[in-house]
């Protein structure tokens, strides 16, 4: 045999075995933190642990809804607030913008990809927190600490901003210029051109990108559980204090982890999460493609 | 109508960008008026000293060296590993692959795992074979951490990639792999872009190398020691009830930042000089 | 040097023709009667003065100067390279944005300097149907592609938009082949289908001037005549500039003609003087190494 | 135990793990440590009190550091803690708070902290010190695990969980939300309360007297918050009670027996409890000083 | 129906001919004289039997049976759409990577069936030289361009590769126009340059077979006129199977020639037979509406 096919081989095989394992990860935590959450589904049942708001680790209550709504909630603020401006963001940028201002936008995004949370985290205590305590919240109620699921919701938003703006951005530019020309020579504007032809062309990628960002939104920790109050309790709104499952975690995990029924309880909160993007990345893809059946 | 359309919505998008940019420069500000006063040129040359944590002389030297080395390698590995993936998941399988399918929705749920469930895994997993926190472990975990942001980042851009340059590509007689470097090229910007994503995942991350890595004031001299991160130096030091050591943690988050826009700049540079040929 | 004057066939000889029915079974639905083309208003003249447009510092286009005539067909004909799609591009103002041009000189379309003044490029560029040289679909179904222009213009109507793809499917010859999968993906068709795709596509939104860039390339003769006797049609309404390397083609159709080379134009003059009479000797050797 | 004596004779590893809260004055100690044994290498990394104690019951560590109560379950484990240094939680308060004068003159019991807390009883201040009036008041805890909420809320018999309130992330978030809100009380470690140079109250912030014989006013003994040094005397003399006062634990899985682990030990309850004080600690009695030393020698 | 033997120029004719060089300034540098063709080993039949294809459920070619002779130029003919591409890509086995595709019979290379057995495909498709209707520079310099497809077989050598690239670029006529920008992105060259180039890069890896889609059609008449005359010295030493829409290139060099329609081969024979004498009825009506 010749030997760049037996290259082409090899690399196929490395390739495909690099591949097959780490794909493995995902198997190997699923079962992982079934294995470690088990000791709390041998006292609880699925519906008290999934449905009870009951949180009480010491004495051995495990209800996790408020930390569900609270995942949900935070999730949906962000994504609501970062992907039109993310879109907007990344039309300008590849459409409108000059060549220099993406010089000077592009490291700008890079920079708030690469923050920590922490410092997020800090950010949205010093200038979101106060905000929405003294400015935003008197109008609706008497009181509010600053420290809702509306500040989650809005550092959360923009700590997943840089993702789906580079995502969006290099997606845009992947459409040949072509297209581009087809349609501006038809008369089209460029908003035109980019809501009928590019946004079109690359819905597929737009939403793949939106589930991306989503799921690295229901994963975040450290910045939302420093102002999204950690309450424990189901938020009925904005302005109510939550505490979402990477929250719940990360608070607890550093220093309960050696009470092997509070670990286990951790873990199913991380059980939870997992099965919760599995889910929503399912619905997505069915979603994804339907509308790929009636786009192409 | 369509031009008032048009009028409306670049506006809108001049707002947007508008608004990141404030975003990026409210932080960089918050974090650069506090932080500058305690920045000194010991920041960054000199080890913790005894009574660094109360306000004393010495510097997080340690931090710096620890969160390079750690995203240095894990992004190499990263690289390494994640490259390939997206190359097979693009080029050799076909594009409705059943097995392609289930990867994007692995790598997928990776994407959402909190990164302090891979440090809790990591730790489990450290413990039950005797290991101590070391370097290796952090950059283990953090590896594992950024190889799904790597592969499905990379992924949607290299779906965009244009057909026609494979079928080329194999009409000349290359086989798959030769034509990787076609692809490569095509999609450098993509990788940049998906590398430093995945850079400022691993170098922001401070839940997965706290079980892992640790935090120590020396730097390690092997694999096997314990490592600081900036992220952590950052994290303990603004949890001090002293105000300079706060202070300081604002410097290393400034030197973080640094560190960010740094990469940042040289890499959009590489990929500049890499991707003139790209395909409009 | 042989005499061309043979060779040329006067338009009205064509128009006569019906060579789409000869072959039985592919029967070409000419236009239908209830949907007339629209007649642009007024003038439609284009006078380019002192064109010079360099990209990244190569010189591409070297002092144009060219009088496009009213209601008439011209064709650009030249070797391959010289400039013929970046003086149409220019036009219509595409040419804005390639990566690192700059333009100087004047185009004035109806008395209008299109390049320094601050024209609205939109309704400007739409006045300007130009039909690529590569065709490119765009990311939706056929019937879409050709309703995708008037949509944008602000027709909505069902029925008329209908109307509107048939009229203009069946003017590029391509209604008969695809009538059956209007609603599939553009993409799917053939380079030449695609091809007569974008030019009925054009030509849906009613431009004023057709820019069309080779837009015979991709087809078999009996298409391309079909289109030809599109143009020949047209040209009672719009001026038409084509760009061509069918040298018979142009001499079939051609009011008048542009020779370029090397960025250059060498000649310029009614079509019977530049094929017969050539007073450049470079024109000269094109066209007799071109029909030799 | 000979070659401990021995100065500079002392060899191998020492390698702790564990509590942020405790790392400062551990890598001080170690410092000093060392200075006396260059010989001994020490080793030490942080990570959260629960990865200590994981680290030290796995024997992958010599030393966990744990800056919280050592849970029965871990005990059974074989966790021995010893105590090394003391910390207290104080109820904070806002300095502008409008009923402030009064408060001081009642100041909290165990049983009114409950009532603020745990049940939710009292929304008005004026429920504190029994004047009329109705200012709403807003009970702030810590939202991330920590030793100081675990053993505020151990002062009331209850655990972390069990506390209400708006829940604000790490001390120096606690001290802002009060100094922010003139209706809030909180709770926080000393060093967060008082400031490192003035020994003073922070700006913004007062410590509310805790009015620990319950009788419904601070007696001149229960007064001794007007400065740090006052009040790291009261908690050192067990004035002030503890809990809210806790102590600091370093783990071993079982007794240590690695020589210069055990010296270590020895001289952080001896020669170390002078560098506590200066890290923002409090040393411990001589008689705790005193068990941990017997403790060692079993 | 016209005699179209006046118009058959033979391709010894041709041959003779440097139209290249009447434009001065112009001048085409042929091959270099110290790089040889080299000549493919064997035989290179082409024997289709008995083939059908179907894109998601659309019968795309019909029952196609067709012997390719062995180093004569064979000019695929027909309308656009009727499936003449989809042969060529099916002779490379391209076609594999269109979705949804199914394929019926055989396709006899050599002897050697490549549909069904598992002939190595990679070093298969290097032999079938295709060189693709729309031109796709790939994402790198000129140079590299054509240097890709000896890089990735081996050669590595530069002084090798120089003299490899421009004599490629020399056939293709395209040498003259780029010498000054080999290495600047492949991109930026105008679609006919485009063409050439692609056309240079797959004659580069030295096929047997080459496989040329519409080869010509977006160049200009002398270019065209470089190509053929390279086709036709060519053939001394390759099969070469052309997609042609222009009848009159068909006609000057075509030594077989197959009418594709609707899917189906409706003729196929020598080429002077063929145009000549056409035995069925609908070539005959194609033929004489496309040279009317
Ligand atoms: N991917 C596809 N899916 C469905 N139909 C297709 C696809 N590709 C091609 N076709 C159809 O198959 C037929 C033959 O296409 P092909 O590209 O082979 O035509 P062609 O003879 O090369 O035409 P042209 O001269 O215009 O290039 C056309 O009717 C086309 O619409
Ligand atoms: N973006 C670009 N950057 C640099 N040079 C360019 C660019 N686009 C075109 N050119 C050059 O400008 C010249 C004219 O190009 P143009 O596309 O106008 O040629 P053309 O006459 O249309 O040729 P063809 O008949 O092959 O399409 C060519 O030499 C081409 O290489
Ligand atoms: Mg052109
Ligand atoms: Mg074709």
């Amino acid at each position: 045999m010749n030997i760049r096919i037996l290259k082409d081989r090899t690399a196929s095989g490395v390739m495909f075995f690099l591949t097959v394992i780490s794909l493995l990860l995902v198997f190997v935590m699923g079962i992982g933190l079934y294995l470690k959450s088990a000791p709390v589904f041998e006292e609880h049942t699925l519906k008290e642990l999934l449905f009870s708001a009951n949180w009480k680790p010491m004495k051995g209550q495990f209800g996790f809804l408020p930390f569900i709504m609270g995942t949900i909630w935070v999730t949906g603020i962000a994504v609501a607030m970062a992907l039109p401006i993310a879109l907007l963001t990344a039309v300008f940028l590849t459409e409108y913008a000059k060549s220099y201002v993406r010089k000077y936008v592009f490291p700008a995004l890079d920079i708030l990809a690469a923050l920590p949370s922490v410092i997020y985290g800090v950010w949205g205590t010093l200038l979101i927190v106060p905000w929405i305590s003294n400015k935003l919240a008197p109008h609706f109620v008497d009181f509010s600490t600053g420290y809702t699921v509306l500040a989650g919701g809005i550092v959360l938003g923009i700590m997943i901003l840089p993702l789906l703006v580079s995502l969006f951005i290099e997606i845009f530019s992947s459409v040949p210029a072509e297209f581009r020309e087809a349609s501006l020579s038809l008369g089209a504007t460029k908003w035109q051109t980019t809501k009928f032809v590019i946004i079109r062309k690359t819905m597929p990628g737009i939403l793949a990108a939106v589930v991306l960002a989503i799921s690295r939104a229901l994963g975040e920790t450290i910045a939302v559980l420093m102002v999204c109050g950690n309450l424990p309790e189901v938020p009925r709104s904005l302005l109510d204090s939550c505490y979402p499952i990477p929250a719940l975690i990360a608070n607890n995990y550093g220093e309960m982890l050696s009470l092997p029924l509070y670990e286990a309880a951790l873990m199913f909160a991380a059980l939870i999460l997992f099965v919760v993007v599995l889910f929503f990345n399912v619905i997505s893809r069915v979603v994804l493609y339907r509308l790929e059946k009636t786009f192409n | 109508m369509k031009f008032f359309e048009e009028k409306i919505f670049r506006f809108l998008m001049i707002v947007a960008t508008l608004v990141v940019f404030g975003f990026v420069i409210s932080i960089i500000w918050t974090i650069a008026s506090r932080g500058w006063g305690a920045m000194s040129w010991d920041m960054i040359t000199k080890l913790p000293g005894g009574g660094f944590y109360i306000g004393k002389e010495g510097g997080f030297l340690n931090a710096i060296v620890g969160s390079l080395y750690i995203v240095g390698a894990s992004t190499i590995l990263g690289l390494l590993i994640s490259i390939p993936v997206v190359f097979y998941l693009n080029v050799y399988l076909k594009k409705k692959s059943k097995f392609a399918y289930i990867a994007r929705l692995a790598y997928d749920i990776l994407f959402g795992i909190p990164s302090i469930v891979y440090g809790a895994f990591g730790f489990t997993i450290m413990i039950y074979l005797g290991l101590r926190t070391s370097l290796a472990g952090g950059i283990i975990v953090i590896t594992l951490l950024i190889i799904p942001i790597f592969i499905r980042s990379m992924d949607e851009i290299a779906r965009e990639f244009p057909r026609d340059i494979l079928d080329t590509t194999y009409s000349l007689g290359a086989t798959r792999y030769e034509s990787m470097r076609v692809v490569l090229r095509q999609i450098a910007p993509g990788i940049a872009t998906a590398t430093l994503l995945s850079v400022g995942r691993a170098i922001g991350d401070a839940a997965a190398v706290m079980f892992t890595a640790g935090y120590t004031d020396s730097i390690p001299t092997s694999l096997s020691q314990p490592a600081a991160t900036l992220p952590l130096a950052v994290f303990f030091q603004l949890s001090s009830p002293v105000k300079e050591v706060q202070d300081r943690a604002y410097a290393a988050a400034l030197v973080l930042t640094l560190i960010v826009l740094i990469l940042s700049i040289a890499g959009r540079f590489i990929t500049n000089r890499f991707s003139k040929n790209k395909l409009q | 040097m042989k005499n061309f004057l043979s060779a040329l066939q006067t338009p009205s000889e064509l128009r006569i023709e019906k060579s789409g029915e000869k072959i039985p079974g592919r029967k070409i639905k000419l236009f239908r009667p209830d949907y007339k083309f629209i007649r642009p208003e007024g003038d439609s003249e284009i006078a380019v003065e002192k064109l010079n447009i360099y990209i990244k510092d190569q010189h591409i286009l070297k002092d144009i100067n060219v009088r496009i005539p009213d209601k008439k067909i011209t064709c650009i004909i030249g070797p391959s390279g010289c400039g013929k799609s970046t003086l149409l591009k220019t036009f219509n103002r595409l040419i804005d944005n390639v990566e690192g041009v700059r333009i100087e000189g004047k185009v004035l379309v109806n008395g209008e300097d299109i390049i320094s003044s601050g024209t609205d490029i939109t309704s400007f560029r739409r006045k300007m149907g130009l039909i690529s040289q590569r065709p490119c679909p765009l990311p939706m179904s056929i019937y879409d592609n050709i309703a995708y222009g008037c949509r944008i213009h602000g027709i909505r109507n069902r029925r008329k938009l209908n109307l509107i793809v048939e009229h203009y499917l069946c003017a590029a010859g391509l209604w008969e082949e695809v009538k059956d999968r209007l609603h599939t993906p553009a993409v799917r068709l053939s380079i030449g289908q695609q091809q007569r795709l974008c030019l009925a596509r054009s030509l849906a939104v009613e431009p004023q001037f057709i820019l069309a860039d080779e837009a015979t390339s991709a087809l078999d003769p009996l298409s391309s005549k079909t289109i030809e006797e599109l143009f020949v049609k047209l040209k009672q309404d719009y001026s038409i500039i084509l760009v061509t390397h069918t040298l018979r083609q142009a001499l079939r159709i051609a009011d008048y003609v542009v020779f370029m080379y090397l960025g250059e134009i060498i000649e310029a003059g009614e079509a019977e003087q530049v094929f017969n009479h050539p007073r450049h000797e470079l024109t000269k050797n094109y066209l007799s190494g071109a029909f030799s | 135990g000979s070659k401990a004596n021995k100065k500079g004779g002392l060899q191998g590893e020492i390698t702790l793990s564990g509590a942020f809260a405790l790392y400062p004055l551990v890598v001080k100690w170690a410092e000093e440590f060392k200075k006396l044994n260059p010989n001994v290498r020490i080793d030490i990394s942080a990570g959260g009190a629960g990865k200590g104690m994981t680290d030290a019951l796995a024997k992958v560590v010599d030393l966990g550091m744990v800056s919280r109560e050592v849970y029965p379950p871990e005990l059974e484990k074989g966790a021995i803690g010893f105590a090394v240094a003391k910390d207290a939680v104080i109820p904070t308060i806002n300095e502008n708070n409008p009923v402030i004068k009064d408060l001081l003159q009642t100041g909290l019991t165990q049983e009114a902290a409950k009532k603020l807390w745990i049940t939710d009883e009292y929304t008005n201040w004026e429920q504190l010190t029994g004047k009329p009036g109705e200012t709403p008041v807003h009970v702030y805890t810590r939202s991330d695990a920590c030793g100081a909420a675990e053993t505020w809320a151990l002062w009331m018999e209850k655990k972390q969980e069990d506390l209400n309130g708006t829940a604000v992330f790490g001390d120096p978030g606690v001290a802002m939300a009060i100094q922010k809100d003139i209706l809030g009380i909180g709770l926080n470690n000393i060093s967060y309360a008082y400031d490192e140079k003035t020994r003073k109250p922070n700006p913004g912030i007062l410590v509310l007297p805790l009015d620990v014989n319950a009788n419904g006013k601070i007696d001149p003994e229960e007064l001794f918050y007007d400065t740090k040094d006052q009040l790291i005397q009261a908690i050192a003399e067990d004035r002030y009670p503890s809990p809210p006062a806790r102590d600091l634990y370093l783990v071993s899985n079982g007794i240590p027996t690695k020589p210069e682990v055990i010296a270590f030990l020895k001289f952080i309850l001896t020669e170390g409890q002078k560098y506590n004080v200066p890290a923002g600690y409090i040393g411990l009695s001589s008689e705790k000083l005193e068990k941990g030393l017997a403790q060692l020698k079993q």
